[in-house]
């Protein structure tokens, strides 16, 4: 079987597990609502304030919500010892990789949209119409890099106790970067300034596929110390 | 032709010697029984086999391959279920099979197949989390029979299963020894092995000691 | 440029404290370490 | 490979006397900065301890690579990592104060969303994550630490030039000098600011070998305890 198919075997079955126990959309995403609901208490309803830092606060929520999709992803795995199935299958661990990524980017993609919704409703933000086409691509590479980071750091995790403690540590410095540059990339978008945002956009690229390679590399190694 | 083979193994579970010098030999298309108490390193040392567990010291050949230097290139040609059930809670069982057929390469006959020989066929909607604990183990053992394997690895198979189960189990057990396939388990029911024509190994202390009459015979 | 010298204390006594912390706890465990009599046997 | 008792003794009594110097030469013989006056003497301390953070994670990473790359699979490798990422993470706990307290002088606050500084922060996070995974340990850890070393190695330049373009972009019109740098025209700055360089370097050096002793010996003794446990184990089969 080629990599790519065996990536969909794996991202089919995380998506059909999701589907089944709805506990991404059923959990994570009120959980990413709350958040954007705090951060707006915490600022207090100064309308002015909101507008303002909405990209940042927008991306530090799909990323406290990533660690949870994260999580759960490597729950299904660790909860009957499929890890084992997945080490004695003899499948790629790119392979792997790929699918459990694509599976979290797909559930956060959802997310995204949703919390977007909501950032437009509460926070008072405008797109402007031809910024729109950048300000997705820059969500779908933004997205591609945390679920490589994630994926990583659950596989090198996965067979530690303590995990959900270790999990927020190492990836969130990990993903300060990609959140600097994409909350950048939005924030140029928002005030119509494309070029700059384009710029901060292409970082988010960049970075994304570093990510994206690391993982490729790294996680079946990573998966056989699990 | 030896299809294990073990020389003063060494195999840790933290810092704790598992497996503490083990020597194990076994023939291509023998059923061996691992007997011994608990906590004597019975499921590290299936384990081991399957290349889940590095070995600290000593050596240790699986189908022809040395763990210590390659402990993947053997995985395709076994099968193992071990305690867990290896499945997801949420997918049915003909899901759960599907996704294991698929994964190890195998056919969906095979794991349709697999299905019937251990009555699971009237449960193929349920999922596993609404499955009792004896139907979830025929399920983690039809998972590791789809597979086309020449060693079969199998912790405490009979653990849950209730009669007709068992002698399911046993069938296959038997089928797989006729087609040549090796089959190393562990239980702690005496009377299956003697049905089964299975050579005792015992383990006692993280030590493998041999039935006398095949030490005999090599 | 008085007040600067405090600065200047507190940066050179925080370093002194914090590295001279991590070597004595260093050397305290070196010594308690129990190499020579295991390398003796 | 490690060196004997005596030679670090002797080496340490060089680190300290380095390290003396060091003190005698920033406090006193080092003439104040024309601009920033005796503030000016942190930049001894604040440049060497962040040079070491920076080396220390470099020689985590090369140790790391050496411990993954079958040839030169040793534990000593993984014992060099971990000491080394801990002095490490000392040395840019250590930066981030020291330029905290030079902040305040010169730019009027603790803390500046410099370029250096923010990197230095998100570097002390991403290292005592690892930490902390060391810690942890397990039964093939090493490999999977230094696997770990490895991708925060991969995230220090991403992070350097993500943080340094965000602040260049925002630091126009900022009420602060946002310079830290202090010109170097006198030879006696000069010399001291080298001498510190050397002086952490050594310090770095001998903190290292210690650690690494003290892992070896760790090892070793866990070794010997395997050894124990086998032969209790094995002793009294039934």
């Amino acid at each position: 079987m080629s990599l790519a198919s065996d990536a969909v075997l794996i991202a089919k079955k995380d998506m059909r597990i999701e589907m089944r126990s709805r506990i991404v959309f059923a959990q994570v995403l009120p959980f990413g609502g709350i958040v954007l609901l705090l951060f707006a208490f915490a600022l207090d309803t100064d309308r002015g304030v909101l507008p303002i830092v909405a990209p940042g606060l927008f991306w530090v929520t799909v990323t406290l919500s990533a660690l949870l999709a994260v999580s759960r992803s490597f729950a299904i795995e660790a909860e009957h010892g499929a890890l084992y199935a997945l080490r004695l299958s003899g499948l790629d661990g790119a392979a792997i990789f790929l699918g459990k990524a694509a599976a979290i980017v797909l559930q956060l993609l959802v997310l995204e949209v949703v919390l977007a919704t909501g950032v437009f409703v509460l926070y008072d933000v405008h797109v402007p119409g031809e910024a729109v086409l950048a300000v997705a691509s820059v969500a779908v590479a933004a997205t591609v890099a945390i679920a490589a980071i994630g994926t990583v750091y659950g596989v090198l995790v996965a067979g530690i106790r303590a995990r959900e403690t270790l999990v927020p540590l190492l990836v969130l410095p990990a993903v300060t970067p990609l959140l600097l540059a994409a909350s950048r990339s939005f924030e140029y978008a928002i005030d119509n300034d494309l070029s700059t945002s384009l710029r901060w956009g292409s970082l988010v690229g960049v970075i994304a596929s570093v990510c994206v390679m690391v993982g490729v590399v790294a996680f079946g190694p990573l998966l056989e110390e699990s | 032709m030896s299809v294990v083979r073990l020389r003063n193994a060494v195999c840790l579970l933290g810092r704790f010697p598992a497996l503490a010098g083990a020597d194990l030999d076994v023939r291509a298309g023998e059923i061996v029984w691992l007997s011994g108490p608990n906590g004597a390193g019975k499921t590290t040392l299936l384990k081991l086999l399957a290349g889940l567990l590095q070995l600290h010291r000593g050596t240790a050949t699986v189908l022809g391959i040395d763990l210590a230097i390659d402990r993947h290139t053997h995985r395709s040609s076994l099968a193992f279920a071990g305690h867990d059930t290896f499945a997801y809670d949420d997918l049915s069982v003909s899901e759960n099979l599907g996704f294991a057929a698929r994964a190890v390469g195998a056919s969906q006959d095979a794991a349709a197949n697999a299905a019937t020989h251990f009555g699971l066929d009237d449960l193929a909607a349920v999922t596993h989390a609404n499955l009792s604990a004896g139907q979830r183990k025929r399920l983690a053992l039809a998972m590791a029979f789809a597979r086309d394997a020449d060693l079969i690895l199998l912790d405490e198979p009979h653990a849950g299963l209730d009669l007709s189960g068992r002698e399911l189990l046993d069938a296959e057990l038997v089928r797989a020894a006729t087609a040549g396939r090796t089959v190393i388990y562990s239980s702690h029911e005496t009377d299956r092995a003697v049905g089964l024509n299975a050579r005792t190994v015992r383990i006692v202390g993280g030590l493998a000691f041999q039935d006398a009459l095949a030490e005999q015979s090599e | 440029m008085d007040h600067n010298w405090g600065y200047v204390a507190v940066g050179y006594v925080g370093t002194l404290a914090v590295l001279g912390t991590y070597c004595a706890v260093l050397i305290s465990k070196l010594r308690k370490a129990p190499t020579e009599k295991h390398e003796q046997r | 490979m490690i060196a004997s008792w005596l030679w670090r003794r002797w080496f340490g009594i060089l680190t300290l006397k380095a390290l003396v110097a060091l003190a005698v030469f920033g406090l006193v013989v080092a003439p104040p900065d024309s601009e920033q006056g005796d503030a000016a003497r942190l930049l001894y301390v604040h440049v060497p301890a962040a040079w070491i953070a920076y080396l220390a994670f470099f020689v985590t990473a090369l140790a790391s690579a050496l411990y993954l790359w079958p040839r030169t699979r040793n534990d000593s490798w993984d014992h060099l990592a971990g000491a080394s990422a801990e002095f490490g993470v000392l040395c840019t706990g250590l930066t981030l104060f020291l330029g905290s307290v030079w902040g305040k002088p010169i730019w009027g606050t603790w803390w500046q969303w410099e370029a250096r500084l923010t990197t230095t922060a998100v570097l002390l996070f991403l290292y005592l994550g690892y930490l902390a995974l060391r810690r942890l340990g397990g039964v093939s850890s090493q490999r999977r630490n230094a696997i770990a070393a490895l991708i925060a190695f991969i995230d220090v330049p991403i992070v350097h030039f993500s943080v340094s373009w965000w602040t260049s972009l925002h630091q126009q019109g900022s009420v602060f000098n946002d310079k830290m740098d202090v010109t170097i025209n006198d030879g006696r700055m000069a010399f001291t600011l080298w001498l510190g360089a050397g002086a952490f370097t050594l310090l770095f050096a001998w903190c290292c070998l210690g650690r690494m002793r003290l892992l070896g010996i760790e090892s070793k003794n866990s070794e010997l305890e395997l050894e124990a446990a086998i032969a209790q184990r094995t002793g009294v089969p039934s």
